[in-house]
């Protein structure tokens, strides 16, 4: 559902990195360095949204996976009663 | 035991190698050669390099590898052993260091006989082996995980209640389906004949043909020469599990796989589920490791690059100094020392104007001056003293020669009235003629008498 | 009866496992990596089900063949009985 | 928005290099270094105006940035209680 | 706005001091001096008036500047502040 | 606006030097002398009022000046707050 | 419009002496020698008012140059005063 075109977290953060260097070497015009810090700072943005989405749905995977395992356990527990 | 020097705490540590060695004279020592009732178990015969024979020994409960050293196998044996074969046993444990291995090494090897029904089962089995009926190659696999099983057994038998107590027991997904036939007695093979062709009919992943132990005439329905055929022949994989360990019957070996016991099937078949089991609990509890890893490199991978605010404070911080080295050398040539030497020059030159226009009124005024002094001692006045001197002279030297002066001496001068000229005859004045006598001081006049 | 078109427990198994490694070695994008996550839970649910579904499942075999045989003379008329 | 044909920053600033350049070498009449000086003090205005809008629109992005930044740290403690 | 064909302050200036230079040598007529002279107030007077046209705005400027600079230096602390 | 066809100061001046050397040679007649001297009395009142005229005007330049600078100066003593 | 007609005042001054001279030589028959006194007494009549109409326009006009004088003396006072 979520991203079809939309560039991939790695993707996003290679782009963050680049930017930050670019910031970094210090020839860019103010008026860009403003721009790409506005860039950045989005892209952080929609980094942390991602990593956010990311992490509350393994976070919901994790419980799902838990249940599963305790269910699993149970019927692990009745295997070591024989 | 030189390891207790290196151990001075007291622990007593040992390698791989010492442990197996203290293991083996522990063993040794300990137990030593015994006697030992078993049935012989996964039986391959000699070895094709060596010549020894490497098997299991069982009884209900316990295996343990055994080894039949090729020696001793030629003076202890008049025939080879076969799987199932009772026997009764001398040996001493053994262990093999390289792989840790426990084995039972055998040096005397005595058979438990059989009956007189094992006579005809012997024959028949040869027949049918001869037959090729029992040849591994002709042996279904039976599949690794069962789904659906088919249960032939008595009907409320041991047997049943063994199995189903493995399958209620233990999780798996097996559907098993139960065919009670009976098992011994008149109509037993028919009614067994009858269970496997139903049984075949819905195509299970298996068929369990199973009975519990009991003397071999009460198992001989197994040994029936039509049962075996047909179990050999069913294309559904069988595992045969009649009697108990020590019990063979021929349909054991037509079957696919025998068990030794029911239960022991109903656990072959639930096994590889409970492995299955086990299995996904590793693998569910690996995958819940990799949850909290898989974002935390993201995170940490995010907040590596998070240092933007410092970068970009940075980067105005330099903009901003480049403008302020702008803005102080700009600030440094302010116009206000220009604009003084400029003012400087100006009031210079206006000086220079007043002081120029004033030395050029001066130096006209002292010319002025001059000349006007010039013309004051050049002033007719000296020439007019001069003038007045000579002509005072000129007037006394005038009066000196002034005719009138005889009057004063007493002269008068006398004309006839109404003529020029003084009277010096008087005869020119006949009488009457009236004169105009002038004295010094006053005239008269005067008639001739 | 259970499971006949669905991937068989061995190989939704052996999916599982290589997912799992696949996890391990990491070298996944986030996304990437979640959307694995997901699918081995939804592989270990699927597992569990198939364990859960059949247990304790005994029936007669007379009465299955016989409801075979009911359905297959609704089926089919022209099928012999015998 | 705002500049679109507006000499940007370093441009704006290397012109007032030149022109305190110019104003160094002193030759310049009375009216055109008044003239220079006024140019000077624009520039200086707008240099500075760029300057803080910039640091204003920096700081802007900042606050953004630094609750991102926030929610990053404290997720990822959440996440440590895993 | 200010002088397009008036001659620069340095131009007039220069003819002052060559004004100047006439009336010291004397050779003038007295008339003539006098006359020079009123030339020369009135280059004086446009001189001075030049002059302090040019401070005037040299100071108004120079204010402005202050401003800047001080704007810029709270601004500045701002900036430290972060 | 003054002499247009009016002797010059100098040229006056000279006149007036020639008329006193004249009179100091004393070779005139009385009335000659007496009239030269008149002339020279008159030459001296206007060369008087010429100088007088001159320096009239200069002393009001000099003091349109002097105002003019005043004024100058106090817009000036501003600058020098800087 | 002095004298052109008129003897001058040496000429006539001349004219008395001879006059004079004549008287004194003695010779004249009184009537010539009472005519010649009566014309030199005229002569010096006439001779003395020139002189003193000179004297008078000199006078005047000596007392116009004083006048100038000083004032072109004080002027040059100031002048030294500037």
């Amino acid at each position: 559902m979520a991203a079809k075109k939309k560039p991939g977290f790695e993707q996003q953060l290679e782009k963050l990195e680049e930017l930050v260097e670019g910031l970094e070497n210090g020839d860019l015009a103010l008026e860009e360095g403003v721009e790409r810090y506005r860039e950045g700072v989005d892209l952080l943005k929609s980094l942390n949204q991602t990593l956010a989405d990311a992490e509350h749905k393994v976070e919901e995977l994790t419980a799902t996976l838990r249940a599963e395992l305790k269910e699993l356990e149970q019927n692990g527990d009745d295997l070591d009663l024989d | 035991m030189s390891d207790r020097e290196r151990a001075p705490e007291g622990r007593r540590i040992l390698n791989v190698s010492g442990l197996l060695e203290a293991g083996r004279s522990v063993l040794e020592s300990e137990i030593g050669p015994v006697w030992v009732e078993a049935e012989v178990f996964e039986y391959r015969g000699p070895h094709r390099g060596s010549g020894h024979r490497y098997f299991k020994l069982r009884d209900d409960n316990a295996s343990m590898s055994a080894i039949l050293w090729r020696g001793v196998a030629d003076r202890a044996l008049s025939s080879e052993l076969r799987d199932g074969q009772k026997v009764l046993v001398r040996g001493s444990f053994d262990i093999y260091a390289a792989r840790g291995t426990l084995s039972f090494v055998l040096d005397r090897v005595e058979d438990r006989g059989t009956g007189n029904l094992a006579q005809r089962f012997e024959e028949m089995k040869r027949k049918l082996q001869m037959e090729g009926l029992f040849d591994p190659e002709r042996k279904l696999v039976i599949p690794e995980r069962v789904h659906q099983v088919v249960l032939i057994t008595g009907a409320d038998s041991a047997a049943e209640a063994d199995v189903l107590h493995v399958f209620q027991k233990q999780p798996n997904p097996v559907h098993v389906l139960v065919r009670h036939a009976r098992v011994q007695g008149e109509g037993a093979v028919p009614d067994l004949l009858a269970a496997l062709k139903e049984a075949a009919s819905i195509s299970p992943d298996l068929i369990l043909l199973s009975r519990g132990g009991g003397s071999m005439e009460d198992l001989w329905a197994f040994n029936e020469e039509a049962l075996v055929r047909a179990v050999a022949a069913c294309e559904i994989p069988i595992i045969s599990a009649v009697g108990h360990e020590v019990d063979f019957s021929l349909c054991d070996f037509a079957a696919d796989e025998r068990a030794i016991t029911p239960t022991a099937a109903a656990q072959r078949i639930v096994a590889p589920w409970v492995e299955g089991i086990e299995q996904i609990q590793v693998l569910g509890k690996r995958l819940s490791r990799c949850a909290g890893q898989l974002t935390l490199e993201a995170r940490s991978a995010l907040r590596h690059q998070a240092d933007l605010v410092g970068v970009m404070r940075r980067f105005l911080r330099e903009k901003k100094a480049r403008f302020e080295r702008g803005m102080q050398s700009f600030t440094a040539q302010h116009p206000a020392q220009r604009l003084e030497r400029q003012a400087l020059r100006l009031r210079h030159a206006e000086q220079r104007l007043m002081a120029g226009v004033e030395g050029r009124l001066h130096m006209g005024r002292v010319r002025l001056q001059r000349q006007a002094r010039g013309l004051a001692s050049a002033s007719p006045k000296t020439a007019i003293g001069l003038h007045k001197a000579g002509l005072s002279k000129a007037s006394a030297r005038l009066n000196a020669g002034n005719p009138e002066g005889l009057l004063n001496r007493g002269y008068a001068l006398v004309k006839v009235e109404g003529q020029d000229g003084f009277l010096r005859d008087s005869k020119a004045a006949p009488e009457g003629t009236a004169i105009h006598i002038q004295l010094a001081k006053g005239d008269l006049r005067a008639r001739v008498e």
